[in-house]
């Protein structure tokens, strides 16, 4: 025993509740950021970033290469269309309530050298969904977009 | 499908020789309610240096906590660090990260010249903290990745779902780590979740992000780890059973979800820097036992793979031969792993390490192997990170 | 050498129209206590400050814990003190915790409990006594809730007053 | 101390300091990051590890946000390492670069510090509630400025220093800044009056005896000293004395005059450095400064000067650019700005320009030799040290 003396008595024993909470915050997209929810908001189009010398274009965008550190100046459009890389089956929420539609989460490829966006995939059924399945990107209406990730509704199976 | 253009980054020369010389531990639980974290970390700290036959306040040059501050509810942690380790007034830093990064902090502090002896901890009063999973998803990018909701563990499952994809390993394999590690933890003292279930119990827990099983994730607990490190001579002249850390590596990939693939390349590479300084060249040939993050029961398989213990798709092989187990070719979590001990957050490194050291002191009684002399132990920062290390021992 | 820094800044207005996710997220806690902090509580909810004696370095400390960290070993007796002390230091604030201005200052400091170490103490507020007329090392003593409003915390205390009578407002 | 290998500074760079800036931490850390390699000639894949300092995760609203930031702080694919000891890891981060290359294991580490308090709402100061002790202070509703207002007016009483004195220092300092480009604060004009008679804020502290919340990201670059000879021949400093030291928990059980762990953390330092009388081998210092009269006591605690008596050493002159000893040339936090970690700029960043000569119209006028840079953090009870030397 390290000290000399323990609490004895359940009753005694106190916790102390409390917070670290602000009155929120305020996440700004930054350079890149402004560009991809731009196009997102008011064009409907999702951008990348292409590093030539790597030869990645990450979706979403940044300002530099991560691997090599160069400046990316060139935004690329890569489509409304990817492919699932993965997916999983969410059948809890944060806060382990069972949840009555699971949300089917998924990492979405645009092509071969892109890095994948997370979403959510809808208008289909988890046993249907499989790597590799193409996808689209269903935008809200342009009146209701506000230049956030939450502008894609889901990706929904092609065809 | 890995960008191939790899950097090519060794570690250099080494230093002074590096060991470790006390430990001290708590019990571990699913809560601790009677104790502040600061009372939890004073008695591992406490028995730590009786371990060692130091005086904190007398012999030690520096100190290092592990430590983020959301997970303890404090805007600057490193405030209310040093008292219950025996800092006040000394040098003393907070890692923010895992254990065995505050040992990689440890070894350099030693190995440049700087410091004789260090002791490093790491604690988990996880319990204090009432909405872990909102705070897991706050560290999730807050514009791409956060503001799509839900409980942060999918991204387990999404990366479960492509290490099967890709490996060709079965449910059952991952389910089977669960069957061993529960029931290793039968023999750990210290192991609160040992229990006797079979692969087809886990196989039946429900799905919580398909492919990944309700019985597959490690319960968060409570507790608090203390090394003493010591510069090799010196821990020659203190301690009878010095333990060399002979190599540490640590690596980050991407924080980005979408920039990484599910090979857990954080492992390979901080084992690769691990092996060369420890001049390890067939790490299943020369180490006897391991200890690797099975927070998620498919990250043991991937670590095992990325660790080169095995071929990508053939640790769940190897695990359902018997390999892996207590009396096979190479034990893996004899302790009981996070699945069998309980994720203990940033201490999970330590408790990783813990096992081994006390595996080569011949100290882990019902679960001792044979007189092993080497052995590795690992850790992962946990979703929704690529960042992780890799440590290894050997006994003097 | 710096030539041209980067970095571009934004308005006010500018701030709040650029793309951004506003978020409130939840970070709550439940603090274990422990033994020191427990005790001291109930105390407080008694009327009285208790402290823990390290007889080795002979201090007695408060706020109390279990341990001390200069010695790093276990403190060995509650100590009650008598509540009395005097101004290690003040301040006057005339800004809340959030930065807004106030117009009626807060006084507020570190009261060097009589019976304890040297320079130990609490932080709290300080009452009946004007900014002009606050100085450190003025005695001060606590003035309580009254006992049925008492619920364990610091704040049973409502604030430090001047021990002498014509030092008071 | 035997010590295996010299470590030197080879390149820094810095951002705007400024509240509320578009870019994400990640990018400002970039941007940073991406100056000082171009300083030193270098690129990403020269990097063997990189060492993040940034303070509280409660400012990003972030959690674990070293991890997040380290794309941007050139950390992918490499080993990375966080270190955090409140507003002190400004120079504790250099100092892990430091140990990440004297211990043998890297040749070139990058060292990166990012803050951005413009992020919490509905202020930086939201946050700054919740670094007190739950139990024992939260209950009061504190707001940060009080403890400095405590620990200002407990100097003040100790040492018997002026106001008057202490206003000097915002002067000196936001008249410096005026010349540094990063500057949020810079002000030509400034009086002692200015900052005698500025708004109340918790008296003794006012409005302008303050550094202001800002963003911010500041990189240096560090390598062996003999990569350093090979890479930039014409400017060697190197990293001679580091130390740190934190003083107990209790901030309310400390005497809050005189910063005991900071005299610690020099001590260490000067002892590896070889420096007997600081008073005399130092030429240039940047002591922390994110209100005016915390630079007195730094000094003070820096062993610059006798307690108490850095006050006549600023109304004499002597700390000015072109005084013996030139303190906080840089314009320090209260004229650059305060995004906490990444002061890191205005105090090593600054030192090492002025040892290489490149601090430009900052340039001090002793051509100084050897330098020393000092953060300070936590609830009062951090400071590390960083002593820098010309070759």
């Amino acid at each position: 025993m390290t000290m000399l003396e323990r609490i004895r008595k359940p009753t005694e024993i106190k916790h102390w509740l409390g917070h670290m909470e602000t009155g929120g915050y305020h996440y700004t997209a930054g350079l890149a950021g402004e560009r991809f929810f731009t196009a997102l908001r008011d064009e409907g189009r999702i951008l990348g970033a292409r590093c030539e010398r790597c030869g990645i274009v990450y979706v979403p965008p940044r300002i530099y290469c991560e691997r090599c550190f160069t400046e990316l100046n060139e935004f690329v459009d890569v489509g409304l269309r990817g492919r699932v890389r993965s997916f999983t089956i969410a059948r809890i929420d944060k806060d382990g309530n069972r949840l009555e539609r699971p949300e089917i989460r998924a990492l979405i490829s645009f092509g071969e050298d892109t890095t994948a966006l997370l979403h959510l995939l809808g208008e289909v059924e988890p046993e249907e969904v499989h790597i590799g399945m193409e996808v689209e990107a269903q935008l809200k209406p342009r009146e209701e977009r506000e230049g956030r990730i939450t502008d894609i509704r889901y990706f929904k199976p092609v065809g | 499908m890995r960008w191939d253009r790899e950097p090519e980054i060794e570690m250099k020369m080494r230093g002074r020789e590096v060991a470790i010389i006390g430990v001290g531990y708590t019990n571990f639980n699913s809560v601790t309610p009677d104790l502040s974290w600061k009372e939890l970390t004073f008695e591992a700290a406490v028995r730590a240096f009786e371990d060692a036959g130091i005086d904190p306040r007398r012999d030690v040059d520096s100190f290092i906590t592990c430590a983020e501050d959301y997970w303890e509810g404090f805007a600057i942690f490193d405030e209310f660090t040093p008292d219950q380790l025996g800092g006040a007034l000394r040098p003393m830093v907070t890692v923010a990260g895992d254990g065995l990064q505050g040992l990689a902090t440890a070894y350099m502090q030693i190995s440049s010249g700087l410091f004789d002896i260090v002791v490093v901890e790491a604690h988990s009063k996880i319990s204090d903290l009432l909405t872990y999973e909102d705070v897991v998803l706050l560290a999730f990018d807050p514009v791409y990745e956060a503001p799509l909701g839900g409980h942060p563990y999918y991204v387990a499952g999404l990366e479960m779902r492509e290490y099967l994809e890709w490996t060709g390993t079965t449910e059952e394999e991952c389910a089977a780590v669960v069957a061993k590690n529960k029931g290793n933890a039968l023999r750990n003292p210290l192991a609160p979740f040992g229990a006797r279930v079979s692969t087809d119990e886990v196989m039946s827990s429900p799905y919580l992000f398909d492919p990944l099983k309700e019985l597959e994730i490690a319960p968060l607990a409570d507790g608090a780890i203390v090394f003493v490190l010591a510069e090799g001579e010196l821990a020659r002249r203190l301690s009878d059973k010095p333990v060399f850390l002979e190599g540490i590596g640590w690596w980050s990939e991407s924080p980005w979800i979408g920039s990484r693939f599910p090979d857990a390349e954080y492992a390979r590479r901080a084992a690769q820097a691990a092996y060369q300084q420890a001049g390890i060249k067939d790490p299943l040939g020369e180490l006897d036992l391991v200890e690797v993050d099975d927070r998620f029961a498919y990250k043991e398989l991937q670590h095992l793979e990325a660790l080169g213990l095995a071929r990508p798709g053939e640790a769940g092989q190897l695990l359902l031969e018997g390999a892996l187990g207590r009396d096979g070719e190479l034990p893996v979590n004899l302790s009981g792993g996070s699945l069998g001990m309980g994720d203990l957050v940033e201490a999970g490194g330590l408790a990783r390490a813990l096992e081994i050291i006390l595996q080569l002191r011949g100290e882990a009684q019902g679960r001792q192997v044979d007189e092993p002399e080497v052995g590795l132990a690992q850790s992962w920062r946990g979703v929704p990170h690529g960042t992780g290390a890799v440590a290894i021992f050997r006994r003097c | 050498m710096i030539t041209e820094p980067r970095g571009r800044k934004l308005s006010k207005e500018e701030f709040a129209q650029v793309p951004h996710v506003t978020a409130q997220p939840r970070a709550r806690y439940a603090w274990s206590a422990g033994p020191a902090m427990s005790r001291f509580l109930e105390e407080l909810k008694r009327g009285k400050i208790i402290a823990r004696r390290c007889n080795r370095c002979g201090r007695v400390l408060v706020p109390p814990r279990m341990f001390c960290e200069r010695c790093f070993r276990p403190t060995d007796e509650w100590v009650y003190l008598p509540g009395t002390g005097v101004v290690e230091t003040f301040s006057v604030s005339y800004i809340d915790t959030n930065a807004n201005r106030i117009e009626e200052p807060i006084l507020v400091g570190v009261i060097a409990l009589d019976g304890a170490c040297e320079h130990c103490g609490l932080m709290h507020y300080f009452g009946e006594v004007s900014p002009e007329r606050i100085h450190i090392g003025m005695p001060v003593e606590p003035v309580w809730k009254p006992e049925s409003e008492r619920e364990g915390a610091i704040t049973d205390i409502k604030y430090f007053r001047p021990r002498r009578e014509e030092d008071r407002q | 101390m035997a010590r295996l290998r010299e470590v030197a500074v080879i390149g820094a760079g810095m951002t705007v300091f400024a509240s509320r800036l578009m870019e994400t931490g990640k990018e400002l850390a970039w941007e940073a990051a991406k100056q000082a390699l171009d300083e030193a000639g270098l690129s990403l894949e020269d990097v063997d590890a990189v060492v993040l300092g940034t303070a509280p995760d409660a400012f990003d609203g972030i959690h674990k946000k070293g991890e997040n930031l380290l794309d941007g702080a050139g950390g992918a694919n490499r080993p990375y390492m966080r270190v955090y000891t409140g507003g002190g890891t400004a120079v504790m981060a250099p100092i892990a670069g430091w140990w990440h290359v004297a211990s043998g294991l890297f040749d070139i580490v990058l060292v990166v510090c990012e803050e951005k308090m413009s992020s919490a709402r509905p202020h930086a100061q939201s946050v700054f509630a919740h670094i007190w002790d739950p139990i024992l202070d939260r209950p009061l509703k504190p707001n940060l400025v009080w403890i400095f207002a405590m620990e200002m007016q407990r100097y003040m009483h100790v040492y018997n220093v002026k106001k008057e004195d202490i206003a000097l220092v915002s002067v000196k300092n936001k008249r410096n800044a005026v010349d540094h480009p990063c500057a949020q604060l810079a002000d030509p004009k400034i009086t002692v009056e200015d900052v005698l008679n500025s708004e109340p804020m918790a008296l003794p502290v006012r409005r302008l005896d303050i550094s202001p919340p800002s963003d911010g990201a500041s990189a240096l670059v560090l390598a062996s000293l003999d990569v350093a000879r090979e890479l930039v021949p014409d400017r060697i400093v190197t990293i001679d004395g580091v130390g740190w030291c934190i003083d107990t928990t209790m901030w309310t059980n400390r005497d809050l005059a005189f910063p005991k762990f900071l005299a610690r953390a020099a001590q260490q330092a000067y002892r590896m450095a070889g420096i007997k009388d600081p008073a005399k081998e130092i030429h240039v210092a940047e002591p922390y400064d994110p209100f005016n009269y915390k630079e007195l006591q730094h000094m003070e605690g820096l062993l610059l000067c006798e307690p108490g008596e850095a006050a006549k050493l600023t109304r004499e002159g002597v700390t000015q650019r072109d005084g013996r000893l030139p303190v906080c040339p840089s314009g320090g936090l209260l004229g650059v700005g305060n995004p906490i970690a990444a002061t890191l700029g205005i105090k090593v960043g600054e030192i090492y320009w002025q040892l290489a000569r490149k601090a430009g119209k900052r340039q001090v006028k002793n051509d100084p030799v050897t330098g020393v840079a000092q953060a300070w953090g936590d609830l009062m009870q951090f400071s590390s040290v960083i002593v820098l030397r010309r070759r």
